[in-house]
């Protein structure tokens, strides 16, 4: 993507995520860049462990430190870099201006507090309303992500709640101050199936209304093809390729790519074929292979491959960039 | 946050503020005030004179009670004096009846108790209820022994259902103050239990008001009463109703010679109690009495513990302090009215008599060797700091008849002849009996076991042969003894009167377990002699018939005996006092006297 | 956390046993296995004294009364002559004999009564065993030990006796969950429907699995025993023939004011080294044994 | 109404496990017990004397009988007088607990206060050396006996080998100033070892709520520390600190501190128990064994009230 950084709202520039552990320095993400402007989807797209969900906790700085720590990179936000801030600016940010919802909605809202508390909590700290303000506003919001009675709902305690629910209070409470950017980390994964469309769809219909922009983080490329407009797919820590939902559904570069989207079943086959899978198993993340991490699951690897990692470059002629000596045609 | 927990919080408080407020009354400030701080090494459990059977005990009650007869502060050897009585009894020629005129005037305290809450005047009937309450076994009496078969009709009257109500033939009062004693046969110590803690006077309005906790709601005619009592101190006040008696420190038996050192001369003509307050702490650990003793402001007396000797005396023969608390304190060594000692039991054929007389003599020599193997010097330095006194036999030190000229072959340290002693008898590991030595829980009880045990090994006694049986309670292992469960029983015994009869009855036959008789000594020529000694009065005669059966124990080979403890007592130079723990015992408060540290008199005594 | 947990599945790709990944993480943990070769050590002092090669002598009293530390007398010696530093390593024989009779008993213990409160959870024998854990966590543990050494009139065992009487329950508590969690597994389920016998299946498919929690109990109750011994010997409760720290430290309550320090020191400076020690290496023990931790 | 149903259905289902303590405690300290006839005897008993003293104790009793003037004694609260002193065993508790109360406070307050302040410190520099340092702290203070605690700070504090400041031993509540100084070593000496247990115990509870999801959607809120402290992980983590702080009040109020109250010589009821303990004074023994029981069962209540209180998700059933 050609990177035209005055009117990106959220950039990402070379991003390093550090883990210690006993056995060494694991890098959870490695060198992943990328841009959102305002009003956009982005789908992160990747098997669980490759890097994706704390690439979404570094966009608010809650990488759990110690043992983790953003050891290089920007991530430059409405002007400022969100890396070198410092916690009370931070603060500031988080809820206002960069919301995110978690993928468990069945612990991530205080067990001991109702809903309503949670959520004036929220209004009054960010939007200083007062409480009844921000008791009528909780209500509102409430109502708009399609609650029922959400004037007798705002007293629950979430246990009182369905899955489904509780994930839309956790959206309402994330849209809530009207931020710029909402990072969704699998926001649909725990619920059921009918729940997940009904949730996703008023995610992309509220996204809409309140203009902001927003990173999907899943493994399901197709939520992403039904919300993104741009794609990253991440593999061990490192993007393997990004590109439009156009171009990377109609053509996709990168052979781990390419296998995500074979692994998908289409309902408009006339016969059930067995779904091709990738073979082998994703590497440990502590002992890397030299080349690319990919190589050894990879039909087309070449001796290079095995020596020096690709590194990620726009595909000439194309919106695409990939991280393969081979990409596909 | 939970709001029970507040308020549980609220009501702990309460609680506490409550139990700081009850506290202690302090003394009312800027009055100069004169407080007794002693210490005991125990607490008493009971304060009742019937159950005043401990050290400890006597010490308190012998000064909330009075007895009819009490031993003089300061004449030693021990003598009697008149107290509540009038004068020395009136003994008729046969022996056998006592007349004792009691004084005029005396009243009990104050108490709610009485009648309006006045004490009323003691007579000799209070005297009388007094002495039937150790025949009354709803008191549990501890004492009853002292009297036991030798008042007339005092036992029968127990077995007619001790009816305080039933007169007592042998026991009555002859005027409202004359007290009449009549006795089966003669027995010359009765004035002497007459001075015990279990004669103190109780008045029947304060054994009935309190009913069992009489034991902690003391009410006597003694000079101090009660204000508190817990189990690590008492706190004493001069008894309003006590009698003003002045000391005539002649007639206490002052001796200058011995005696000046402490300023006893100073009480001379004056009124006692003179302190306005008498505390008494009971701290168990020795070491804790006296770091709280070496603090100006605590306690003013403590026994020098074992561990700190080396600290504090310049030499132990004679006992010497070191000049730097010569200067603080008074000192005064005692021996103490009691021994500690070994008895075999007689009733284990493995150890005592047999009905096989070869192994009955084999067991004479066991006995013999194992007396021999005992090294009472070693014990002496390891927990008597080397001063207490060993001595042979059954008669101690502290008493008239003890013999010093008798030879000292029971108690020398001779392990060589012991071993041969075996080895001649046919004793070796394999035939030596396994000896089962009890104790109760406790570093001490526990080291002087394993000393036993070491001395014994070293004469040959395998390790395993010597087993260890802990009882959990003192009251456990008396069980045992008075049931004849242990070969060996070690303890100590405290002189009740001093007189030798109070030691020589612990081998008379009759005596035997259940009764004080632990070792079931059984011997027809030394019970004969008990009972011909029994009803005689101090003599040469009796002395030589008491020295007979010491000797009866020593050549059975029945016990392992003996050492009396000298214990070494300092109180600060400011208190003017000669503590006592034998006879005189508590009594020794009532004229004690705190003077200003910078007094001149005090100054004087530095 | 959910990085974490990313961060674990990536790192423990590897299909492992428990045990053999846990004997791996362990013997990267250098604090657990220095803690290990300490407690070795001390145990190879226990063993010398059950074989007799050293302090068979603890009991003589042939020295002078508390000598100070010296060539011949390592430690010292105590009031009545005896050496200390004999006494101090027959004590650790004790420790190792006390810890390991109350770890072994309470722990088997836990695991029987435990496994089977939570098999037959529900039913009145759950009940009763759950009865039985509240009434002794309700009496007060010295007193506990009180009345059994009363009951047991002065047995050496009543100590080790009453320890496992209160510490088995911790154990039991955690198993009962273990195995109520466990016989819902799917083996177990196989195991009763081809007719495995009730017994059978607790005692050779379910506790089995339960035992890196039976492991590490076992090093909490010997610590636990060790610490116990000490006082309830000074409160006379505890060892009754034979020597302890625990004796040793009650000895010298009334000699430290006198500035008698031999006994106190030597002994609660070896107890603190073993505690200290076994407590290490249960920590260590239990973050391996953690299937959570990627340590 | 609920709270009512519920306490009332609690104390009922309390009833097997006191009976059940009763027996045990009946079994072995009363029936099996010892012997306090000997105790009480002269110097040279006869047998007909042993025979009224068991009488008067009523040791002749058949077990059923023994055992049901046990019971009577629960439900009247009447538990008799001390065979030792005579004294009312209900006069003996309202005198010495107290004084137990008032030992047991500082060091338990502080005990837990810094633990929880400690514990708060480790988890949140987890992983770092300050997380190490209070940690191995924690490890010592749990190595420690108390017993060596206690001897340590007593030499420290009280003798004359150290700094010679506060009395060896004893007790006295008259003014505050006198209770500092004799609360002093004993509470030092509890803080020490405790605080090691204590700080562990929070640590592991503040770590656990603290890697919470809700802690991290929280701070994805902007949540300020401290009041994320507040909401999400303290009021999160009352339910094993309640349990712990409910649990030890039995303790505290009944068997008191036996140790230190024996080796201070301090009038609480840790004493009077560790006293008729060691001279077999029953009524006292079963009087403590049974309230400390029926303490159990009320902290247990009070526990699964402040659960509700602490948390929506309890309910009393």
């Amino acid at each position: 993507m050609a990177s035209t950084e005055n009117n990106a709202l959220l950039s990402v520039r070379d991003l390093v995520v550090e883990f210690e552990t006993d056995q060494g320095v694991l890098r959870a993400v490695d060198g992943v860049s990328f841009d959102i402007h305002p009003g956009e989807t982005l789908g992160l797209v990747g098997e669980s462990g490759c890097g994706k969900t704390v690439t979404g906790l570094s966009m608010l700085g809650l990488v759990p430190s110690p043992p983790g720590r953003i050891a290089s990179g920007s991530i430059m936000f409405d002007g400022s870099d969100l890396v070198s801030m410092d916690e009370t600016g931070l603060r500031e940010i988080r809820g206002s201006q960069i919301s995110m919802i978690f993928q468990e909605p069945m612990t991530a809202l205080n067990p001991v507090f109702r809903i309503g508390s949670q959520m004036r909590d929220v209004l009054q700290r960010h939007q200083k309303l007062t409480r009844r303000q921000a008791h009528s506003t909780a209500i509102e919001m409430l109502a708009k992500v399609g609650i029922p009675e959400p004037a007798g709902r705002v007293d629950d305690y979430p246990h009182q709640l369905s899955g489904g629910m509780r994930q839309r209070v956790m959206i309402a409470m994330a849209l809530s101050c009207g931020p710029k950017l909402l990072v969704a980390d699998e926001p649909t994964t725990a619920l059921d199936v009918t729940t997940q469309a009904q949730v996703l769809e008023q995610v992309v219909r509220l996204q809409k209304e309140f203009g902001m922009a927003m990173i999907l983080i899943t493994h399901d490329l197709g939520v992403v093809a039904e919300t993104c407009q741009q794609a990253v797919v991440m593999y061990c820590g490192r993007i393997v390729e990004r590109s439009s939902i156009e171009a990377l559904f109609a053509s996709p570069r990168h052979p781990y790519t390419a296998g995500l989207l074979a692994s998908i079943p289409r309902v408009t086959d006339e016969r059930q074929e067995v779904l091709p899978v990738i073979p082998g198993m994703v590497p440990d993340l502590l002992h890397l292979p030299q080349g690319c991490a990919f190589a050894e699951r990879c039909s087309r690897v070449r001796d290079r491959c095995r020596q020096k990692s690709p590194r990620l470059e726009l595909l000439q002629s194309t919106q695409t960039s990939v991280a393969c000596y081979e990409p596909n045609a | 946050m939970c709001i029970f927990r507040h308020r549980f919080a609220f009501i702990l408080l309460l609680v506490i503020l409550g139990a700081c407020s009850s506290g202690e009354s302090e003394l009312p400030a800027g009055v100069d005030q004169k407080v007794f701080r002693y210490s005991m090494d125990s607490a008493p459990t009971s304060l009742d004179p019937v159950r005043a059977s401990t050290l400890y005990a006597n010490q308190l009650v012998v000064n909330l009670y009075d007895t009819l007869y009490v031993y003089k502060y300061l004449q030693r050897p021990y003598e009697l004096r008149p107290n509540l009585a009038t004068a020395m009894p009136e003994i008729s020629p046969d022996g056998l009846t006592y007349t004792i005129p009691v004084k005029q005037g005396i009243y009990f305290a104050d108490d709610p108790a009485f009648p309006g809450g006045k004490g009323r005047e003691l007579t000799a009937h209070d005297f009388i209820y007094s002495l039937k309450r150790h025949f009354d076994p709803s008191t549990r009496p501890a004492g009853a022994w002292l009297w036991q078969g030798r008042i007339v009709g005092l036992d029968e009257w127990k077995q007619a259902g001790s009816d305080y109500a039933q007169e007592i033939p042998g026991l009555r009062a002859t005027g409202s103050h004359v007290v009449q004693i009549r006795l089966k046969r003669p027995y010359p110590q009765l004035v002497d239990t007459l001075a015990l803690g279990f004669s103190g006077v109780v008045p029947r309005e304060a054994v009935e008001y309190y009913g069992r906790e009489f034991s902690i709601n003391p009410v006597g005619s003694g000079p101090f009463r009660l204000v508190s009592y817990d189990s690590s101190r008492a706190v004493l006040v001069p008894q309003e109703n006590f009698r003003r008696e002045v000391v005539d420190l002649e007639y206490e038996g002052y001796d200058a010679a011995t005696q000046s050192q402490y300023g006893v001369a100073l009480i001379d003509g004056r009124i006692p109690p003179f302190i306005d307050q008498l505390e008494i702490y009971f701290i168990k650990e020795g070491s804790a009495r006296w770091s709280s003793f070496t603090k100006s402001n605590e306690i003013q007396y403590a026994g020098l513990p074992n561990e700190q000797v080396d600290r504090v005396l310049v030499s132990t023969n004679p006992v010497t302090l070191n000049p730097g608390y010569a200067e603080q304190y008074h000192m005064k060594t005692a021996l103490e009215a009691g021994f500690v000692f070994s008895t075999f039991n007689m009733d284990f054929p493995e150890f005592g008599y047999n009905d096989d007389p070869e192994r009955e003599r084999r067991n004479h020599a066991l006995r013999c060797a194992m007396i021999r193997g005992f090294d009472w010097e070693s014990r002496n330095d390891s927990w008597y700091s080397g001063i207490g006194k060993v001595f042979p036999g059954i008669i101690p030190p502290v008493v008239p008849e003890y013999d010093a000229g008798l030879s000292r072959d029971s108690v020398i340290y001779d392990p060589e002849g012991a071993r041969s002693l075996l080895a001649a008898n046919g004793w070796n590991t394999a035939t030596l009996p396994v000896l089962t030595y009890g104790t109760t829980p406790g570093p001490t009880s526990r080291l002087f076991f394993e000393q036993f045990r070491a001395w014994m090994m070293r004469i040959g006694y395998p390790k395993e042969k010597i087993v260890l049986k802990t009882y959990a309670t003192f009251g456990d292992i008396a069980k045992a003894w008075r049931n004849s469960e242990l070969p060996l029983i070690s303890k100590g015994w405290g002189l009740d009167y001093p007189d030798a009869e109070n030691t020589l009855q612990l081998f008379y036959g009759p005596n035997a377990s259940p009764g004080s008789n632990d070792g079931n000594y059984r011997n027809a020529e030394y019970d004969e002699m008990f009972r011909q000694a029994g009803v005689m009065l101090p003599s040469p005669v009796r002395t030589d018939l008491y020295h007979r059966m010491n000797q009866l124990v020593i050549d059975d080979c029945v016990a392992i005996t003996g050492l009396s403890r000298v214990g070494i007592a300092l109180w600060h130079k400011n208190v003017i006092a000669l503590p006592d723990r034998n006879f005189v015992g508590g009594r020794f408060m009532y004229y004690v006297d705190v003077l200003d540290p910078d007094a001149p008199e005090v100054q004087a005594l530095r | 956390m959910s990085a974490r947990a990313e961060v674990a599945v990536s790192v423990g790709a590897h299909g492992d046993s428990l045990w053999s990944k846990a004997l791996r993480k362990f013997r990267r943990d250098r604090v657990g296995m220095w803690s290990l070769a300490v407690v070795l050590a001390y145990a190879v002092v226990a063993l010398g004294v059950v074989l007799g090669l050293w302090a068979g002598d603890w009991a003589d009293v042939s020295g002078p009364k508390w000598a100070p530390v010296s060539g011949e007398y390592w430690f010292g010696t105590n009031i009545i002559g005896q050496d200390i530093f004999a006494r101090s390593l027959y004590s650790t024989r004790t420790a190792f004999e006390v810890g390991l009779v109350v770890a072994l008993g309470a722990t088997a213990l836990g695991a029987v009564l435990g496994s089977t409160a939570g098999f037959f959870s529900g039913s009145w024998i759950d009940e009763v065993i759950i009865w039985l854990m509240g009434v002794l966590d309700s009496v007060p543990f010295i007193l506990l030990v009180a009345a059994i050494s009363y009951t047991l009139q002065g047995s050496p065992w009543a100590m080790h006796i009453a320890m496992i009487a209160t510490f088995w329950i911790g154990t039991a508590r955690l198993i009962r969950g273990e195995v109520i969690k466990l016989k819902s597994l799917e083996y177990v389920e196989a195991a009763h429907a081809i007719g495995v016998s009730r017994f059978m299946i607790i005692f050779r498919h379910i506790l089995p699995n339960t035992f890196h929690i039976l492991l590490v109990q076992a090093t909490l109750s010997f610590v636990a025993a060790i610490k116990s011994e000490v006082i309830l010997s000074f409160l006379g409760l505890g060892v009754k023939d034979g020597m302890s720290w625990g004796l040793m430290i009650s000895e010298s309550t009334f000699e430290v004011l006198a500035g008698f320090f031999n006994n106190f020191i030597a002994a609660s400076v070896l107890m603190f080294g073993l505690v200290m020690a076994f407590n290490m290496f249960s920590d260590a023990l239990q973050d391996a044994l953690d299937p959570r931790t990627v340590k | 109404m609920e709270v009512f149903q519920y306490v009332l259905r609690k104390l009922l289902a309390g009833i097997p496990l006191v009976l059940g303590v009763t027996l045990i405690s009946f079994v072995l300290i009363v029936y099996f017990g010892p012997d306090k006839t000997y105790e009480l005897l002269g110097k040279n008993p006869t047998a007909d004397e042993i025979a009224e003293i068991r009488s008067q104790l009523g040791y002749d009793q058949p077990f059923v009988t023994r055992y049901m003037d046990y019971l009577r004694e629960i439900v009247t609260l009447d538990f008799g007088s001390s065979e030792s002193t005579d004294e009312k065993v209900s006069s003996i508790l309202a005198r010495t607990v107290p004084t137990s109360i008032a030992l047991a406070i500082p060091g338990f307050v502080l005990g837990n206060l810094l633990g929880v302040v400690l514990a708060l410190v480790a988890a949140y520099y987890r992983g770092f050396w300050v997380d190490k340092f209070i940690m191995g702290f924690a490890a010592v203070g749990m190595s420690i006996s108390f017993l060596i605690a206690i001897i340590g700070f007593q030499i420290l504090f009280s003798s004359s080998d150290g700094l010679d400041l506060l009395p060896v031993r004893g007790w006295d509540m008259s003014t505050p100033l006198q209770y500092i100084r004799y609360v002093t070593v004993p509470t030092l000496a509890t803080v020490f070892v405790a605080l090691g247990y204590n700080t562990r115990f929070y640590r592991a509870v503040i770590v656990e709520e603290m890697t919470r999801d809700h802690v991290r959607t929280a701070r994805a809120f902007g949540v300020p520390p401290v009041q994320l402290f507040y909401r999400n992980i303290l009021k999160n983590s009352m339910i094993p600190i309640v349990t712990r702080i409910m649990f030890s009040i039995p303790v505290i109020v009944i068997s008191g501190s036996l140790l230190l109250e024996s080796y201070f010589g301090i009038p609480g009821v840790g004493k009077v128990t560790y006293d008729a303990i060691v001279t077999g004074d029953q009524p006292i023994l079963k009087a403590v064994v049974v309230l400390t029981a029926v303490l159990f069962v009320i902290a247990q209540l009070l526990a699964d009230i402040c659960y509700r209180v602490v948390d929506p998700r309890v309910s009393l059933k």
